[in-house]
């Protein structure tokens, strides 16, 4: 009873937690990057260099009267941030943080379920999350919403395409669809499938941000265009809840990155003895600090490039990756049968 | 409590529950999309059936016909939708009852 | 989303949009998204500034300029006074005109930094904005240490200027110069090069040389299109005539060319200030003016480069009065803006906020 | 124990949103209670050990078909406000009558062969145990039902050119 009930349920409350957290303060962390590229000190006031504003702004979210505009559809209002949300949450339980890890001497595997459709889990989740922003855009009867609504559902259906193809090259490498056998594959391969696969590593990354609605593709909630896109109309928690899963979104692609191209808790080269020295670092810190390699990238990309405009998106997710991860999975599939 | 344990016949029930929805949808609704909506669901319902004897008989096979089921959902979607839309932009309409250009 | 049969839908961008500069109101019918009509709507920041300055003495008008252009505040000054001078032929001492020149380029400088970095922040590069504003910032400066006001500067006077350069400003220009010219690069860098921002830029909002002069484009905008029409040039004022400068088009007439042709006028301006500072005369700051200015009877129309374009003054005094009898403005913002719903026509919703951008417009002129 | 629960809850589900789509006036509506409805099937197929068509169930009905559905839906409720008004006549009398007998029918049939002991489990048939579920069904795809497989993506791709030829503009 408590392995297999109490045991999972900890660690869905732990990773829930740590998820949450870590998004709060991903808000301040992406506000000081691009203050830093900037030239400016970014969030100062609260805290000791506004290590505290992330609470000061969930305070203030909290506090703000939740509007609902009078001829909204009111209940896929209510319900479209929770939508989006609760898919960027769920993700996290087939992501694999480390194979295991002893905690008061027991030894307890730091994932919540290693599932033999792990991957394909992860792609359904991500399908689902569209709902929330093509909801939020219908449901505040609005016409930036709307925009925006059509503008993120076209988008993340055509660069889900992509991505998929992607993670479909990597099952073939690894001959697995479940996160711990890729990353053993990974281990028994000698190689991160990044240096394997750099062209299938390069479209998961680009297709990664376009899922995630960030910039240079944040072509939904562009301010500058359509004043906020899907977000247009909400205040209060209820922004939060979007604001909070985009930030999920972008931990999840990030692990998922790093699990399947950077060989997920595996320390550097983790096939050559001499570096042996390297193990003294637990394994999750090893995948936390590569996700967290990606998030930053993530935030320099955004404080860099200029947005796409919307056919120019279509074009390069239908064009350029769309038959690039055919081609790379082709070619996967053949040297796979080959060699 | 003590609930008995499910067997196949449970599954079998509620799928015949889950088409028989769809029966009344189809016949029931005017809206073109609420139609193909109910016959989603009754393909659901085929779905589940086939799922439910694949599990009774240890056999994947059910399983397989599910997935050519889905992909045959996915075309008709595909084709149903795009029929209503060329047919909204010539009729305004969405009432099966105004479509009646074919009928003698 | 052409795809779909849609009907028209009609979007209202502004007064209250992040990127309608001010209080544009744009309403837009799109086909999806595409723009098939363009309204623009424009009086929200209307302050009847022509008619005030009918009912305030010669030099208190020079205040009210500030407030048109209020990001090119001191071209508005230099534009007026010298249009008063004309009319009351007043000679300018010759020190009062090379620092008018230098302010006006300052001034040239500030005003493209703003529209560049919200240009930037239009089509999705907020890094420019900042780093814009940064050196916006260094020449607001520079105003504040001339003449104590870093927005509204009231910089100029009838026949010549208030103050003289504060000693040493000379040199903190130079060092301006120096900065921008290492900073211009940086910009070019992120935006220039950047296949994103090209793709954006290229192609859109293209008008060829003659329908923009038909339709009265000005300055930047006009040059973008292949036509050197620069008045600094073509009828120079102030010392213009006396600088070596060169007026840079474009080619192509799209928003692309238009950017080019600001960010190659940064430099040139840097080139005027440089031998502005080099030439700079000895001598007084004003002319000889009246005590009591009161032009004669007549009529005048005095146009001068400001950033944005064309910024010409009719003037009309009846002679007897401390007042001009009619004061009207061709601001060039407001032509224009004239050509946004020629140019949106056909492109995306996110291209009409990159043309107000590559249009260069300040609400406070087009309004007055 | 749990597992009558967890079926008892999720029938409950899949019949409550099943008749939800059918009976809300407004299509948007419809089409989220449908998508509920299909995550709840999704849920009896992991009940019934077929985590892959659980798996395609949601990416390709909840994310692919009924997206399509809401697209749709929206684009067409942008004019006009959905005429979903049910007409209660003859027709739809036939159709209560229909689902009843169907309902009937069914019911009468399991109750009968209830009665009867269960077919032995068919043990005789290949057992699926140990392989993965996904490699088992993959297998069957590729093998038995290749043809099968190829005919349905060729029927997709018909019916993608066939949808694009009619949602497109007048040429």
């Amino acid at each position: 009873m408590t392995s297999t009930y109490l045991l999972p349920l900890l660690k869905i409350v732990v990773i829930l937690n740590a998820v949450l957290v870590s998004v709060t303060f991903m808000t301040l962390l992406e506000r000081k990057v691009i203050a830093w590229v900037q030239v400016r000190l970014g969030p100062m006031r609260v805290g000791p260099y506004g290590t505290l504003q992330p609470i000061a702004d969930a305070i203030k979210l909290l506090l703000k009267e939740d509007i609902t505009p009078v001829r909204a559809d009111k209940w896929v209002f209510t319900i479209a941030p929770i939508v989006s949300m609760v898919p960027a949450l769920i993700a996290f339980a087939v992501i694999p943080f480390d194979r295991e890890a002893s905690i008061f001497g027991y030894r307890v595997p730091l994932f919540v379920a290693d599932i033999n459709v792990g991957l394909l889990y992860l792609v359904s989740i991500t399908s689902i999350g569209v709902y929330g922003i093509i909801l939020a855009g219908y449901a505040s009867n609005s016409k930036f919403p709307l925009l925006a609504g059509l503008r993120a559902s076209a988008q993340l259906i055509s660069y889900e395409i992509a991505v998929t193809m992607m993670l479909v090259s990597m099952v073939v490498m690894s001959g697995t669809l479940s996160m711990v056998g890729i990353v053993d594959a990974q281990y028994n391969a000698h190689v991160w499938y990044a240096f394997v696969q750099p062209v299938a590593f390069v479209i998961l990354f680009i297709g990664g941000l376009a899922e995630t609605n960030r910039a240079p593709f944040d072509l939904p909630e562009a301010e500058q265009e359509l004043t906020g896109g899907f977000h247009t109309e909400y205040s209060g928690m209820r922004f939060a809840l979007f604001f909070l899963a985009e930030y999920a979104n972008m931990i999840v692609v990030s692990a998922v990155a790093t699990t399947l191209f950077l060989g997920g808790w595996l320390r550097p080269f983790p096939n050559v003895a001499w570096l042996g020295v390297l193990d003294f670092v637990p394994g999750w810190i090893w995948f936390l600090l590569k996700t967290f390699v990606f998030v930053y990238v993530f935030l320099w990309i955004r404080a860099t490039l200029p947005r796409y405009r919307y056919d120019q998106l279509m074009r390069l997710g239908w064009k350029v990756l769309i038959p690039l991860g055919i081609a790379n999975l082709i070619v996967t599939a053949t040297l796979k049968v080959l060699l | 409590m003590t609930l008995t344990p499910i067997t196949p016949y449970h599954y079998l029930v509620l799928s015949a529950a889950l088409f028989s929805i769809g029966i009344v949808g189809v016949m029931v609704r005017r809206n073109i999309i609420v139609i193909l909506m109910s016959i989603e669901l009754m393909l659901n319902a085929v779905n589940i059936n086939l799922a439910a004897f694949s599990y009774q008989l240890h056999n994947a096979i059910g399983q397989v016909f599910a997935i050519f089921v889905i992909a045959v959902a996915a075309a008709e979607a595909a084709v149903g939708l795009g029929i209503i839309l060329a047919f909204y932009r010539n009729k305004e309409t969405l009432n099966v009852d105004e479509m009646n250009t074919m009928r003698w | 989303m052409s795809l779909f049969d849609t009907t028209e839908l009609t979007l209202n961008m502004g007064p209250q949009h992040p990127s309608t500069h001010g209080v544009l109101r744009v309403v837009l019918r799109l086909d999806g998204e595409r723009v098939v009509g363009c309204d623009v709507v424009i009086g929200y920041l209307h302050r009847g500034i022509e008619k005030l300055c009918e009912h305030r003495d010669w030099q208190q008008i020079v205040l009210l300029t500030d407030r048109m252009d209020y990001v090119a505040a001191a071209s508005n000054n230099l534009g007026y006074v010298e249009t008063v001078e004309k009319l009351m032929s007043l000679e300018v001492p010759r020190r009062a005109q090379y620092i008018r020149v230098i302010l006006a380029e300052l001034q040239r400088v500030a005003s493209h930094c703003l529209w560049l970095g919200t240009h930037a922040m239009d089509i999705g590069a907020m890094t420019v904005f900042l780093y814009a504003f940064r050196e916006r910032e260094l020449v607001l400066d520079l105003f504040e240490e001339y003449c104590g006001a870093r927005l509204t500067y009231n910089a100029m006077r009838i026949g010549g200027l208030p103050l003289d350069i504060p000693s040493g400003w000379d040199r903190k220009v130079r060092a301006f110069c120096d900065v921008l010219e290492q900073k211009i690069p940086e910009y070019e860098e992120l935006l220039t090069h950047n296949r994103i921002w090209r793709d954006r830029t290229t192609g859109i909002g293209v008008i060829s040389g003659a329908d923009a002069l038909a339709i009265g484009l000005t300055g930047p905008a006009l040059r973008g299109s292949g036509v050197a029409h620069d008045i600094r040039k073509d009828e120079p004022y102030a010392a213009y005539a006396e600088f070596d400068f060169d007026v840079p088009i474009g080619t192509a007439g799209d928003t692309y060319d238009r950017y080019l042709v600001r960010l190659e006028e940064f430099y040139q301006s840097v080139r005027i200030i440089r031998q502005a500072l080099d030439g700079l005369p000895e001598g007084p700051i004003v002319g000889k003016v009246p005590r009591l200015i009161k032009p004669p009877a007549g009529e005048t129309y005095h146009a001068i480069e400001a950033p944005k374009g064309e910024l010409g003054y009719f003037i009309v005094s009846d002679g007897k009065s401390n007042s001009p009898y009619r004061f009207r403005v061709r601001p060039p913002s407001f032509c224009n803006l004239q050509a946004l719903p020629r140019l949106v026509q056909g492109h995306l919703v996110s291209d009409v906020v990159a043309l107000i951008g590559s249009l260069d417009i300040v609400l406070g002129e087009v309004d007055r | 124990m749990l597992e009558p629960l967890v079926f008892y809850t999720l029938a409950a589900f899949i019949i409550g949103f099943g008749v939800l789509v059918v009976t809300t006036r407004n299509t948007v509506h419809c089409v989220l209670f449908l998508v509920a409805n299909f995550l709840c099937v999704a849920m009896v197929y992991v009940l019934l050990a077929a985590e892959f068509l659980a798996i395609i169930q949601i990416l390709v009905y909840a994310g692919g078909i009924v997206v399509l559905y809401l697209f749709v839906v929206m684009l067409v409720n942008l004019q006009r406000p959905p005429d979903a008004v049910p007409t209660r006549g003859r027709q739809s009398r036939a159709g209560f009558a229909l689902a009843a007998v169907m309902l009937a029918e069914i019911s009468a049939i399991l109750v009968f062969s209830a009665a009867r002991p269960a077919p032995a489990a068919a043990s005789a048939l290949p057992a699926t145990s140990g392989v993965g579920n996904t490699e088992v069904v993959g297998m069957l795809l590729y093998s038995d039902y290749l043809v099968p497989f190829e005919v349905a993506s060729m029927l997709l791709l018909v019916a993608m050119v066939g949808a694009i030829i009619l949602a497109r503009k007048e040429a």
